[in-house]
């Protein structure tokens, strides 16, 4: 047949929120793609620059709704980078932990789109009834189901609830035993096999030149991570490692990405558990909101000149956040607010990896990248 | 424990890097201190000559192993001094990622320890600022070619601050929508947020009521 | 020409035959049986020397008589044609609501259950009272324990009552009716009512005549399907050959469709189904042909005889074709494309295949033949393997000692129609159990398994069944250690296939040291 | 069947092993798993359905109390928790307008965390505007108006009287009119068809010196000392509050803003539907809280409040001795 562009357009199951990858087939192979975006570009960084350091939060929130909480938490490390302030310990090990919950959730989510991308529907239902654990803890913390604005610049806004330790234990352990079903119809399912290996090679050095981190540079057998690379936070404290995974020898394909992100539920659900242990002052003591233990002073003001930043490790990629201080009313508001999104990078990289495979590929390739157009278009 | 990557060896990379490209004219660099949370990191905080950019990055991704551009950050100070007008932020990092071995046909994961990471292997964070005087058509050269990763970047810098990237191949708009008019960069101090009203806002929230642009053309 | 199979009260061909010939018998003596002389002569006249004699003396019954042959068959097809398709349709009613409620479970999903309650129970207080107890005798009491029995477990009263008007489907008053089951023919209703949309330049010929192929083709199948011994639209001497035929077919409307409706995605689904085409049919064909081996006849009512015959085969096919069956069955999934086969119509890349621009009484149409499809599948699976209308262990079952009389009953009481649709609706759920756990291929993943694994199979099937026609078969049924011995050999073949463990895969893929995550999993290493 | 040649990839190859039988085998143990006795059998290895936990903390059961439709029930992690069908596996789904995740999960809805729709106390709100600030999507309104304190028109003896506030730079300030008695004395406001006649002049306090204080009127007759006895202390009082819930996204920062403890954010997730964004427009009375929901708390601002008073009465009084 001849070639011919097909729009995989806005409006389209492959593509896991608003953006277009147009796309140049020769019969069933894919010769060229182009991926357009920019549907939901909200304008994020121009609101903030009228906005206090509080209220920024509650955006970043909204910049990749399936994770919330990591992209809060890293707008708010760069914010404590501007102000200069020194967050209590124990409020460090409750943000560990809610990211990490968050992690398992995003993740329950890719996985569950994915499983529909490939063909099986049953795999959506299961992951979603244990996403629906992960979102009643951090419906406990934050107060609401998708968007919690829990953290704060110096700490977070409330401590964990009565009884909370002993009901987060309980959905952990109750997960972690529950995440050999996925892998009985993904892991040990041939279909998905034959379907994922040998789709979407890519290699580390590649990858990292085109900038692409996280789970999907951690298929192709490095174990970079922000995590240990760029410290913050508490992991130093806990007994974690990066899962890696042993790619093919023409690099990192679908089932790596698959691969990793599995394991990376198990090692984030291991440091939740850990951070519940390991709590200063006990994972059941409860102190009032704005207590010195969870939330430290911090100043209102940045003044002109003073800068800041932060390398997070989303559960997509490497998150930053550049914040200049000095904004409108005499510095309550930053000047500029520089977001980095890691799928913002990572789709013209998979749009030019899909050149080779076959039509059916593309949501495989595309869904193992795990996209999140929110963050993509801020 | 989990191991991280001692701020020892870290600030002795950044103090090595920042000495080696301070060398180049038009270019000095230090190291700074970074506290977000708890942890402090060195950032090795440089700011280079427009001109001098090109060689800094080339010799950066060259000589010093800096293989990732994580963000490339436009900030308009009109109000800022004579030749401080355009800023550019780039946030470089040095991760020292090789493609793993192949031995007897498999790939050998690289495991790097942390806590036992040495010379170029050490990841380092890298923030060079580029300052412009005032133009009315601000200008860098490009990096796409020396990191990929930049490619889109300056693409948005450029879509949203009106910072252009001299030797960019493909220029174009990708975070607007591609009919934006020429010259409109939202990110620009000039614009303004302007809190619609709560009638006009609800009124005409999508725009309908305003006439189309290609209005009164013979279509 | 075809002798008289296992006998069965529901003769409906029989039936039909002695109504048409005992009608068409009264038609012919109703009519006058005089000659009727219509004749007329011209005599001669200068013109034209001899008279001229025109017009016909015609005898009304005997005319009759020589077309009635002609009539009676035709009135025959039309009322078997008719019988078949509304006992295929109404117990094809089954099939959604099978898929629905088994794909539910097997999603960790309850599905409707409230279906369940509301029979037993009846709603909203509304019963029909304790019924059975107007039963003379107290021959209902036992009745009335198991409806209490049902109501304490699966009971519709609730303490709010709000609670309970969430499970009462009837709220609304029309208690008796099942619940959910005319779902299907509201949804038909919807289709049928549903505006027809061509697409703008679209081939609008092809586009129109593509779902006539499909439906056409999918309802001709059913002619030559036998629901019963005696229950047939149509039984020619190779209906096993027709019917694979027509059943190929389809592929082709779905092609015109995909060409038709100018869409890309529609046209890539229906080159996808082209190529999925030459990937199974072969196969699915050459294993049928094994079975005809087997059964030594093309007729597939001969099969079915020789399944169950006394004096013939009297062994199913599943024991003696093990490889045979399980080959049919895949490319049969293939045929009706369904999940692991469906690139045709892939939701995920393809919007919704090749069916993206039709609408309303067509879609609707078309998405009805494809579950007829998967139905005549099921069916034939039945027929050809699990032995057709004859319960399973009929004869042995008969036999026992005491027993064995009332097996006896039950059997000759029981139509072969019930076993044929029980085995059907069985295989239904396998397939809804196949869709529910595997993923979808990749198109030209098909075409390599198809050639590589599934054609050499079938033709080691075809072997198979050629020797053991030839030289095991010996005129009278099958001893026991043949049947005995394949089904052990397949079992075992499978079972060794099954747990086998590629050491070297396994060593291969020793976790890298870093994840020392909780309890790791990787295919091999995780009883379960 | 080793697909290991051309995918070149080290794992999980795909062999007959896991063609099919392991992910069916998981699909038809999850089907076992809900039905209602088999699906108890030891082999299905189910820890699935309502594995029976302790969820409910002692300060949950303390606020719930005993007669809660949650106390008789039995949690498990997965919320297995609904009673639609109590001997059958319940299902996950909680049937909404039937029944309420509050009432089967309580702890989900302890009052203070989760961010349901605003209240509002407006008996404690002094108009300090630190709300509408702290909004992100600007979705507070609030009408003000300078009043005079009732406390103001004590005169000696009444037990209330000393009680008023003080006159401070940057404040308001009230001067009662002259003529305003006999004017309002013949005012009928049925039948008038105007304003009531205003009973003070209101300004605000430049700077205060002994007993004279610089004020500028706010009807805008400029600047002009006057003797501080004859003004009396004015402040901004509420006269209306709307909330735009259409903008609203229940961040809960105006809750946090507000240092007067009479911002809550309810448990209520379900009374704020409308037709319009008109309809979203909240008014006070579709946000307010009573403050005997909240009685402990607004007597802890009240007690603060007076404390605050006395605190001044003494220093007053310090500096008259001195």
């Amino acid at each position: 047949m001849a070639e011919m562009w097909i729009s995989m357009g806005p409006q389209h199951p492959m593509t896991h929120g608003l953006w277009t990858l147009k796309v140049k087939v020769d019969g069933e192979t894919v010769v060229d793609t182009e991926p357009d975006l920019g549907y939901i570009h909200r304008g994020v960084e121009k609101i903030c620059e009228a906005r206090d350091f509080t209220q920024i939060t509650t955006y970043c929130d909204r910049l990749c709704y399936a994770s919330a909480n990591t992209w809060s938490h890293s707008y708010i490390y760069a914010a404590e980078d501007l102000l200069e302030v020194e967050v209590p310990e124990r409020a460090e090990y409750i943000r560990l932990m809610a990211i990490e919950i968050q992690r398992i959730a995003s993740h329950l989510m890719w996985l569950g789109a994915y499983g529909p991308d490939i063909g099986n529907l049953s795999v959506m239902v299961w992951c979603l009834r244990e996403r629906e654990m992960m979102m009643d803890l951090l419906q406990e913390l934050g107060g609401s189901r998708m968007h919690y604005n829990f953290p704060r610049v110096g700490g977070v806004k409330r401590d964990l609830p009565h009884g909370f330790a002993q009901r987060a234990r309980a959905k952990l352990k109750l997960f972690l035993n529950r995440i050999q079903e996925y892998e009985a119809l993904f892991d040990e399912s041939t279909v998905f096999l034959v379907r994922s290996q040998g789709v979407g090679y890519a290699k580390p050095e590649e990858m990292v030149n085109h900038g692409v981190t996280g789970p999907n540079l951690r298929a192709g057998g490095v174990n970079y991570d922000i995590r240990w690379a760029h410290p913050y936070s508490v992991y130093s404290e806990l007994d974690w490692e990066p899962p890696v995974e042993r790619s093919s020898i023409k690099g990192a394909d679908c089932y790596d990405r698959y691969r990793v992100r599995v394991e990376e539920m198990r090692v984030s659900a291991s440091l939740a558990l850990q951070a519940l242990d390991k709590m200063p002052g006990g994972a059941d003591t409860h102190h009032e909101p704005g207590d010195p233990m969870i939330l430290a002073k911090a100043p209102a003001r940045a003044p002109e000149g003073t800068t800041g930043a932060h390398h997070f490790e989303d559960s997509r990629g490497e998150s930053m956040f550049y914040i200049a201080g000095g904004g409108e009313s005499r510095g309550k508001q930053p000047y500029r607010v520089s977001i980095r999104s890691p799928i913002f990078i990572t789709i013209p990289f998979a749009a030019k990896c899909m050149i080779g495979y076959k039509v059916a590929d593309i949501p495989a390739i595309m869904g193992s990248f795990d996209p999140c157009i929110g963050e993509t278009d801020r | 424990m989990g191991k991280i990557v001692p701020i020892k060896t870290q600030r002795a990379e950044a103090d090595k890097l920042a000495a080696a490209i301070s060398e180049i004219d038009g270019v000095e660099a230090e190291v700074a201190e970074r506290v977000s949370g708890t942890n402090p990191r060195p950032v090795v905080l440089g700011n280079s000559s427009p001109e001098s950019w090109r060689t800094l990055a080339e010799k950066l991704h060259s000589e010093h192993g800096v293989d990732y551009c994580s963000m490339v950050t436009g900030v308009h100070w009109p109000e800022g001094d004579e030749d401080k007008k355009w800023e550019i932020v780039y946030h470089l990092m040095r991760t020292g990622i090789r493609n793993p071995p192949i031995e007897d046909g498999l790939v050998q994961p690289v495991i790097v320890d942390p806590s036992t990471v040495r010379g170029s292997g050490t990841p380092l964070e890298l923030e060079l600022h580029v300052y412009l005087p005032e133009t009315r058509t601000p200008s860098v050269d490009s990096v796409q070619d020396i990191w990929v990763g930049a490619d889109w970047n300056e693409k948005e810098t450029w879509d949203l601050v009106g910072i252009d990237f001299d030797g960019h191949q493909g220029m174009r708009r990708v975070l607007q929508p591609h009919e934006t008019p020429k010259g409109f960069h939202p990110l620009q101090k000039q614009h303004h947020l302007r809190y619609h009203d709560f009638q006009d806002m609800y009124d005409d929230s999508q725009g309908f009521m305003r006439k189309p642009a290609d209005a009164g053309k013979i279509k | 020409m075809i002798h008289m199979a296992s006998g069965d009260w529901l003769n409906i061909v029989g039936w039909s035959e002695s109504l048409t010939s005992w009608s068409m018998d009264n038609v012919h003596d109703i009519l006058p049986s005089n000659d009727i002389d219509m004749q007329v002569t011209i005599p001669s006249t200068w013109a034209w020397p001899e008279p001229i004699t025109m017009g016909p003396i015609f005898n009304l019954q005997q005319g009759f008589a020589s077309i009635q042959p002609a009539l009676e068959s035709f009135m025959h097809a039309t009322i078997m044609c008719t019988v078949v398709f509304t006992v295929m349709m109404l117990t094809m009613l089954a099939i959604p609501y099978i898929e629905r409620k088994f794909i539910g479970r097997l999603m960790d999903r309850l599905g409707a259950t409230t279906t369940m309650r509301s029979l037993w129970v009846g709603e909203s207080g509304v019963t029909a009272g304790e019924w059975w107890k107007q039963l003379p005798f107290g021959m209902g009491i036992p009745i009335g324990w198991v409806v209490n029995l049902l109501n304490s477990y699966w009971g519709n009263s609730h303490e709010l009552e709000t609670v309970s008007r969430v499970n009462n489907r009837s709220y609304h008053g029309y208690w008796f009716l099942l619940p959910g089951f005319f779902q299907a023919f509201a949804d038909f209703m919807k289709f049928a009512t549903k505006e027809h949309i061509v697409p703008k330049n679209a081939d609008k010929v092809v586009f129109e005549t593509a779902p006539v192929i499909i439906l056409a083709t999918t309802i001709m199948v059913f002619a030559f399907v036998p629901f019963g011994p005696h229950i047939y639209a149509a039984n020619p001497e190779l209906s096993l050959l027709f019917m694979m035929a027509i059943f190929g077919v389809a592929p082709l409307g779905v092609f015109f469709a995909g060409w038709a409706s100018n869409n890309k995605y529609t046209l890539i689904g229906g080159m996808r189904s082209a190529a999925q085409l030459t990937a199974y049919e072969i196969p699915l064909l050459i294993t049928v042909l094994g079975v005809a081996v087997l059964s030594g006849s093309f007729n597939i009512i001969e099969i079915v005889d020789f399944q169950m015959g006394q004096n013939e085969g009297n062994v199913w096919n599943i024991f003696l074709l093990p490889l045979g069956a399980a080959l049919f069955l895949i490319t049969m999934i293939a045929e009706v494309e369904r999940i692991p086969f469906d690139m045709p119509e892939a939701e995920a890349e393809l919007v919704e295949g090749w069916w993206t621009e039709y609408g309303g009484i067509r879609w609707g149409l078309m998405f009805a033949a494809e579950y007829m499809r998967s139905y005549a599948a099921c069916i034939l699976f039945a027929l050809f393997f699990l032995g057709g209308w004859e319960a399973p262990f009929q004869h042995t079952l008969a036999g026992l000692p005491i027993v064995g009389g009332t097996f006896e009953t039950v059997f000759t009481v029981v139509p072969g129609l019930v076993w044929v649709l029980i085995k059907a609706w069985l295989l239904f759920a396998v397939f809804v159990w196949i869709r529910a756990s595997l993923h979808r291929v990749r198109t030209d993943q098909i075409l390599e398994f198809g050639w590589r694994y599934l054609l050499p199979l079938s033709v080691v099937n075809l072997v198979v069944a050629t020797i053991l026609r030839l030289e095991v078969w010996t005129g009278e049924p099958w001893d026991l250690w043949v049947p005995v011995a394949l089904t052990l050999a397949a079992l075992v073949l499978f079972v060794i296939l099954a747990i086998d463990e590629d050491e070297e895969a396994l060593e291969v893929q020793r976790r890298p040291y870093s994840t020392q995550a909780v309890v790791k999993a990787s295919p091999g290493s995780h009883r379960d | 069947m080793s697909y290991k040649a051309n995918t070149g990839h080290p794992h999980a190859t795909p062999n007959f092993r896991n063609l099919i039988i392991r992910p069916m085998w998981m699909t038809l143990k999850t089907a076992l798993r809900t039905v209602p006795f088999i699906g108890k059998l030891r082999f299905l290895k189910n820890d699935y359905h309502g594995k029976p936990t302790v969820m409910v903390d002692q300060a949950t059961m303390d606020r719930v109390g005993s007669e809660h439709p949650s106390a008789g029930q039995k949690f498990a992690p997965d919320r297995e928790t609904s009673q639609v069908m109590p001997f059958v596996e319940r299902p996950v789904t909680v049937m909404y307008p039937y029944e309420r995740l509050e009432d089967l999960e309580p702890w989900l809805f302890v009052p203070g965390n989760y961010f349901g729709r605003i209240g509002i106390v407006w008996e404690t709100c002094t108009a300090c505007k630190l709300c509408i600030h702290a909004c992100p999507n600007d979705c507070l309104h609030m009408t003000t108006e300078v009043r005079v304190n009732v406390l103001e028109l004590s005169e000696d003896g009444d037990e209330w009287h000393g009680y008023g506030g003080e006159l401070e730079e940057g404040g308001y300030a009230a001067r009662e009119k002259e003529e305003y008695h006999d004017i309002a004395a013949s005012f009928d406001l049925v039948n008038a068809h105007a304003d009531a006649p205003q009973q003070y002049d209101f300004a605000e306090v430049i700077e205060i010196s002994g007993d004279k204080a610089t004020v500028r009127w706010s009807d805008g007759s400029g600047i002009e000392t006057v003797d501080s006895t004859s003004l009396k202390p004015a402040e901004q009082d509420i006269v209306s509050g709307q909330i735009d819930l259409g903008r609203c996204m229940f961040c809960g920062l105006c809750a946090e803003a507000c240092p007067f403890e009479s911002f809550f954010m309810t448990n209520e997730y379900d009374g704020m539907s409308g037709f319009s964004r008109e309809e979203l427009w909240m008014d006070a009375s579709r946000t307010r809280v009573l403050p005997a929901v909240h009685q402990e708390r607004v007597d802890m601002e009240l007690a603060k409040r007076a404390e605050k008073e006395k605190e001044k009465r003494a220093r007053k009084a310090a500096r008259a001795e001195a």
